[in-house]
């Protein structure tokens, strides 16, 4: 496994919340959007007990730094922050926090979708459910193979903002 | 030559393991031929390579680029994160 | 002035953002959506310094509760929260803060989205600018008048989700 | 008989004051008519009267509503909360 002391992206420990909103900075924005991704009790019909996140650590620090930097670009944001929980969690704890802030509400809503988005379609992370019967799987995903032979499917979906970004076509995305 | 194999996800448990080591004869020119050696040597993970991302490091490789020269590769299956 | 002891979506005290997000229930929630409106340092050009923001409180209360509501049956929220701060406030310091909580991100955003626009546009909420200059001003706002001889404005509007809510024309809305 | 109406927002500035109490000789059938003799009253007001709503407890009225029994209209001018 990978040194984790350069890892601002991810962490083992329970994400503070307040901490990446940077309340104390940035004057000059007005709106600041915020999506917190909670483990729910169920998924597909089935009763979660716990789930397990696991990462390839280099590839998604560096994955998600690059979509931090695309959506300031792409929607003009003073601020981003996107943080990562790993290793087990149990219902209802924070998986994934994403944060844009920009001068208008538009923009800070428009770049928080994209980053939740962005993240659960291309970081290499997994999320392995455990459920209340004792059995586990891990949940189905996004195929970050550049050369897939069904890698059409990362330009057959059109969204209702073609140009801001493309989502991938993906199984695995119920969330 | 020795091939190594770095699993994550669903692999692992497939495989039974984090790792997967291999000796072989002839050494794979590209990404594509190590893993044909892996298919064969591990038909449990067969059914899945070809939804996996194959890494050197930070840097997701195509099927036709040349095998890293340490022979190793990291496998990452289809992504699930948040 | 009004009886400030039944009062939960006003608050005269700085919005303490963690309360808001209800995270110890809501166990089949998988998604959490926030907009903090933060008091920028500027507006339309010029420098702003501090703000102050006054309520007609029984019917932002309301107002507010209301919207609450319809954002719950909208979108099939377990939870939905809005907190106004009213009194003075300087740069940086948080004036609304929505929440919605739903089993997907989907609706969270679209809630959430809906909820801050509403409060927006129908609570009777105003908001003072204090300028560098020493000046200050109150911001254009949004009619609430029902039958305001300009109010085809509030259905001459169309979005790209006519059929989630129509966003009434609004000058005073730059934010 | 006795009006009052109570001010927000920007309307306070250009009243001079959070509330306003006139005395009329006819007494206001409807709202309109009610703040016709505030426009009268208060011409520093009468360019905005057409932007508020008029509001009884928390109940905003049709200019076409009859004037409530005590005279009174709470006035709010548009909105610019968040």
């Amino acid at each position: 496994m990978t040194d984790s002391s350069n890892r601002i992206h991810l962490t083992e420990y329970p994400i503070a919340i307040d901490e990446l909103l940077a309340l104390d900075r940035y004057p000059e924005c007005g709106g600041l959007a915020l999506f917190a991704g909670t483990v729910r009790d169920h998924h597909q019909g089935l009763p979660v007990e716990s789930l397990r996140y696991t990462a390839y650590a280099p590839l998604a620090e560096k994955r998600i730094a690059e979509i931090e930097q695309q959506a300031r670009e792409r929607f003009g944001l003073s601020y981003c922050r996107v943080m990562h929980r790993l290793g087990a969690l149990r219902i209802g704890d924070v998986a994934i926090v994403c944060v844009a802030r920009a001068a208008h509400r538009a923009e800070a809503f428009e770049a928080c979708r994209y980053l939740v988005d962005e993240v659960k379609h291309q970081a290499p992370i997994w999320k392995e459910e455990f459920y209340t019967d004792g059995s586990s799987a891990y949940v189905q995903g996004c195929c970050i193979r550049p050369d897939s032979r069904s890698g059409d499917q990362h330009h057959a979906h059109t969204d209702s903002h073609p140009d801001h970004h493309r989502v991938p076509h993906c199984d695995g995305d119920h969330s | 030559m020795n091939l190594s194999f770095e699993l994550y996800g669903e692999l692992i448990p497939l495989a039974g393991g984090e790792r997967i080591s291999l000796v072989t004869e002839m050494a794979p020119a590209t990404v594509a031929e190590a893993l044909s050696v892996l298919a064969d040597q591990c038909p449990a993970l067969q059914p899945r390579l070809d939804q996996c991302a194959a890494v050197r490091d930070t840097d997701i490789l195509l099927r036709s680029d040349p095998l890293p020269e340490n022979g190793h590769l990291v496998l990452l299956p289809p992504v699930a994160g948040g």
